[in-house]
């Protein structure tokens, strides 16, 4: 694996504020992730990755908040948080060897693009159903709590989900266990071509936490410093003891719900033009520029390099050997079954394979 | 527009997809009856992810063409409400994957309320949801669990693998009185076309569909198997094994006499699923035939389905069967003695 | 089945006050439903019905309500409403054939006592699993709206059934949809072992109504006109297209959860005896004695009348036939199919019985 | 404390009913390690409603013993999650007739965790739960629907049927690395009592039990259909016929071994269990004996099961099959030729 890693080792994981080197630091992520978003478009047009679900538009709201975390805090994602996991310090190549579910891919390539799985950045395993996560980071913090560790758990997940059964099992078990959870809603205003005014009557998605008994903000997700702090907050509160938060942070996806979508069947182009007018990348590059920590051949340094180390990520994606057909089998128990193995025998006879049992 | 040929009447046929088929008999459905209406997730002004809904909101209007929020409790619990006071709901589910939300509203509620009403509470409710794979979709994207629905009394699962089925099982699905789960094979939706009557064409449920006659070997099959099985027949031809492919077409119920009828004529049978094989519905097929057809059973009853392990992404191809390992089977199956 | 019906019908449905004479109507009912609930304890203690699940203490909550609504709303009851459906109009013997599960029942023995099902009163089917009503109500309602019928629905829950998938999601239907709808919930402070505080850290119940974008009140449950004008109310919005509302009924039910429980495993004795202080029935008749429309000797025959009208009952119900075997293989589908009809055969031929199709 | 008669060394034995036997079981699980805790409703300060972790409380305290609100996708989900951080959960759904709404925790999440992130993310939690008919419960506090969790590729599911097994497979469960399904017959809870060894007790996963030896045909049960199985056997035996009886007591993973030499002996098969019969579990053992073992089939399988209507409740005695039952199957099996 490439060792291209989002969050130079130097740097302290999580002061209490985004410091100016800090957030040069998250500007070079959000370059890098943003321009990762644009390849892995392009790649899944040429048809050599197979899906893909976008972020652009949701850096600041994502980067703000790892940065915000700790080592030993817990995340369970939803599906658009590569970004995360690079700022836990996921290295640029297993994503990318995720992507195209090569022999490298730590999940085997048993899972669609984007659902990634990193043991040991503590980033849990995602999977498609909208919302399962959600009491899963519950039940970890309530673990967390009962093995005294300084540590929280975050999960990540968007408007839509709200609407989950695991949405309202996870803010009410959180609510009467206090978990050391914090709940982050990106609400982009879109759940497919469900716009957020239809998803539910509530005013703001952050006030459902009442329901639950504990505070829910409304930060602003083109901020990453706000994001941040929020998340921090969050966090305090959480490891002192005082229970969950639920933070809704408010975005723009500029792109398609993922590559099987056709946003113009629903979405007003001029929405999206007028979300662009915020780009939190754009924004932090502005906000850099104006206390002279950043300059135009530095930013065209920064973009160029990203573009080089994806490049890189790809190219050794791409010669990576592929699947083992018979890792089929593997994992579906801790040891295979009778059962599997006998199936994996028959299988093997199929391919042609001599069925070696490792 | 054509004659069908396998129509006595003249009735005129459009050539269609099995999704275009699947929206023609939404479309008609919705035109003969007005208390016939569609809810789920993006099946408004989406048309739906697989566009199965094209154009209903605008010919029919938002009353009667709902974009719900993402809970498939909530849509299937609310056209749970709309069938028990008189309206036919036909629900979708985004992919069967997602349904498991709704499960106890399904298994619980819908199945039961006939039953546990007395008969004073019929609950007609249509649940429509592409499944299986091919598609890529890992996972979730994938999955056939018809298994969990055919073990539940009171539910009716019908498959169809053509585009006339599609749209004469869906119609056939809407006028019925009890709650159908409708799987459409997501594979094939694009990937079949066929000349599909026009007008009320309805197919009945409780009836297979002989695919392809033959006195060796029956291989049974539903949705998206039903074309590999029937390419492992042809290529079988040519090494002299005549193999007959019955598509099920309906699970519950499920016709039995003509699973018996072909068995009892081949005296071999193959069953073809993508479901995982531990406790699918190949199983109780190859216990009907163990119970029912044992003296007339020549060789051992094969399953070809995928493997007990959950629905890959990179080896999609290696799980699903396709015409290599059921013809393998069915050489087996033949050789036996 | 006998007439002993619960509301006289010369009286108007559901006029907007509860008159004095309304008044003593409900307290018949209140005495009615009061001495059942004894009496069914009894009969399950005997072994002559096998379960039962009291609901004395919340009469004021379910008559209350039930008055509030008019013959064309549908009622989706959870499992502890018999006194809505005698309100509605459901004959006494009716619900009795339901306790004894005998061939007369309407669910043709096929449920536990309690679970009700009285088609000719709108009243919906009702099950064990929790909350499962719920969103059924709301589909109901949004049909209701789509006939353009002057109705409403509503369905009852417990505090308990606050934390079910079902409840969120029939609420946030709701709220999106507009449905007329009212969710009446009673809250009587315990889910089986679980204490109120311990099910949500919301502030109240009706509290969560806001999450989903539309009033929630709080109302006293032992209140019979505070109850019904709550009702009243809610359904004026449902019928003007003002959307949904949710009541929470303070209530405190001084039995067992039912009778396979035994409170005094998690509930303090005292906190039912000062419960019992608040008695809606023994409120009711004060209230009525003290404006002179009832008196002790009325009201010891109100008490006599109800016992005899309910010794009947069950008699009548204890002397009804068993519910035929083979119809064990109905009503699974509108008709029977082959595979049904050929395990009817195999089970007749089991019974002894002649398996005759009707 | 007695000597265990079937254990070679000095093992001191209790007399408990079965869910006496659980509870002991719970009990010595979270004494060995600190990282078991038990989840779900009622089972603190009350004990559970089966009294199965009566006493829990008192002895480990509520950071332990959590009382859960009512909802099992929470139940299930923050199980998970305690288990993706390392404790060993033990979660209890109060009847298995409510599991459904822990359906897409169970099925989506939990029997997939550890396959798709490529074995980074083990789940190991043990969902206990009291299934199956015979105490009146009606329609939702009588099903047996193991199938559904036999079907999904990725969880063990697993059935005692006397109070050692209860105990001994209970312990195993809990030591596991994967996600188990434990179902307790509730029916037999306190009808059944035996003899429990003290201490670690552990009943190795996917190994049989011969209840009964017999050499014309085998009969195969798991849970309360044990019991009836052997009493049918009994009857039997007094007409000459010998039937051996087996308990699967682990359905995933299965004892293929066990059912095929069962067969190889007996040449006859009977399968018995209180679930629905379509797409039960008794199709997948007849599904595996008409593969596996159909050259020594000398008889039709027959299934001696609930049928396939919802579970009723004045007819509970009607539905549930019985010694009367399974003997006459038998009967059948062994005269057919
Ligand atoms: C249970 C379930 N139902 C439906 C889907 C299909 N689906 C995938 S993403 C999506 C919308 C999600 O919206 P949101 O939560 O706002 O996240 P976003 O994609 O906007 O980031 C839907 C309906 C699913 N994945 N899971
Ligand atoms: C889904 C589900 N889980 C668990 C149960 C078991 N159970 C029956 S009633 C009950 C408590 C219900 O409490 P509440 O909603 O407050 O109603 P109450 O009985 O107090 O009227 C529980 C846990 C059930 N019936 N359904
Ligand atoms: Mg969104
Ligand atoms: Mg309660």
């Amino acid at each position: 694996m490439s060792t291209t890693s989002a969050r130079p080792q130097s740097e302290p994981a999580s002061p209490d504020g985004l410091s100016e080197p800090r957030l040069l630091g998250a500007y070079r992520t959000m370059a890098l992730v943003r321009a990762l978003d644009e390849r892995c478009l392009a790649l899944q047009r040429q048809g050599r990755i197979g899906f893909y679900a976008p972020h652009a538009g949701q850096e600041a709201a994502l980067i703000g908040s790892a940065l915000a975390l700790e080592t030993d805090d817990w995340v369970f994602p939803a599906y658009r948080e590569l970004a995360v996991a690079l700022v836990r310090g996921v290295p640029l190549q297993a994503i990318v060897d995720q992507l195209f579910g090569n022999a490298d891919d730590l999940v085997k390539g048993r899972q669609m693009p984007n659902h990634f799985s990193f043991r040991d950045q503590h980033f849990v395993s995602a999977s498609s159903p909208i919302g399962t996560q959600i009491p899963q980071a519950v039940g970890a913090a309530m673990a967390v709590r009962y093995r005294q560790a300084p540590a929280v758990t975050i999960t990540y997940f968007g408007d839509g989900a709200t609407s989950s059964n695991d949405f309202h099992a996870g803010m009410n078990f959180a609510g009467v266990f206090r978990a050391p959870t914090i709940f982050f809603c990106q609400n982009n205003g879109w759940a497919i071509s469900l716009p957020r005014e239809r998803q539910t009557r509530s005013a703001t998605l952050a006030a459902k936490a009442e329901a639950y008994g504990f505070p829910g903000v409304v930060v602003d997700g083109n901020d990453v410093r706000a994001v941040h702090a929020a998340v921090r907050s969050a966090r305090g509160r959480a490891v002192r003891g005082d229970g969950p938060t639920m933070i809704e942070a408010q975005v723009y996806r500029f792109g398609p719900h993922s590559t099987s979508d056709d946003p113009t069947r629903y979405r007003p182009e001029a929405q999206v033009a007028a979300a662009r007018e915020h780009d939190p990348v754009a924004r932090l590059k502005a906000d850099l520029v104006a206390v002279g920590r950043l300059d135009e051949p530095g930013d065209a340094r920064i973009w160029e390099e990203s573009r080089a180390a994806i490049a890189a990520a790809v190219a050794h994606a791409e010669k990576a050997a592929l699947v083992d057909p018979l890792s089929l089998f593997d994992d579906v128990f801790a040891r295979r079954s009778p059962r599997l193995e006998e199936e994996r025998g028959q299988c093997a006879a199929t391919l042609g394979t001599p069925s070696r049992s490792p | 527009m054509r004659r069908h040929p396998r129509d006595p009447v003249e009735v005129a046929v459009t050539e269609l997809t099995v999704v275009q088929a699947v929206n023609r008999a939404l479309h008609e459905a919705m035109r003969a009856d007005p208390d016939v209406v569609v809810l789920g997730e993006d099946v408004g002004v989406n048309g739906g992810v697989f566009r199965a809904t094209d154009g209903l909101l605008k010919e029919f209007g938002a009353d009667r063409v709902l974009d719900t929020p993402l809970s498939e409790t909530g849509i299937v619990g609310t056209a749970i409400g709309m069938a028990l006071y008189g309206l036919k709901p036909v629900a979708e589910i985004q992919f069967l994957d997602f349904i498991y939300p709704a499960f106890d509203q399904i298994v619980s509620e819908l199945a039961k309320l006939r039953y546990r009403s007395g008969g004073q509470f019929p609950c007609h409710v249509v649940i429509r949801t592409p499944y299986g794979g091919g598609i890529k979709g890992g996972l979730y994207h994938s999955q056939s669990t018809e298994a969990y629905f055919c073990h539940t009394a009171g539910l009716k699962v019908v498959v169809p693998s053509t585009p006339a089925d599609a749209k004469g099982l869906l119609l056939s699905a809407v006028a019925d009185e009890d709650p159908v789960i409708f799987l459409e094979p997501k594979r094939i939706y694009r990937a079949v076309s066929g000349e599909v009557p026009d007008g009320d064409h309805r197919v009945p449920f409780g009836q297979a569909r002989t695919v392809r006659d033959g006195t060796d070997v029956s291989v049974f099959a539903y949705g998206a198997m039903v074309p590999p099985s029937a390419e492992a027949a042809t290529t079988l031809a040519g090494e002299g094994i005549s193999a007959e492919v019955v598509d099920l077409r309906s699970l519950v119920p499920l016709d039995e006499a003509a699973v018996l009828a072909s068995v009892a004529k081949t005296g071999r049978a193959v069953v073809v699923h993508e479901a995982a094989r531990f406790c699918g519905f190949g199983a109780e097929l190859a216990a009907l035939l163990a119970e029912k057809a044992f003296y007339s059973l020549k060789a051992p009853i094969a399953r070809v389905t995928g493997y007990d392990t959950p629905f890959p992404y990179a080896l999609e191809h290696v799980y699903l069967p396709g015409p290599e390992r059921i013809a393998a089977a069915v050489r087996d199956a033949v050789r036996a003695n």
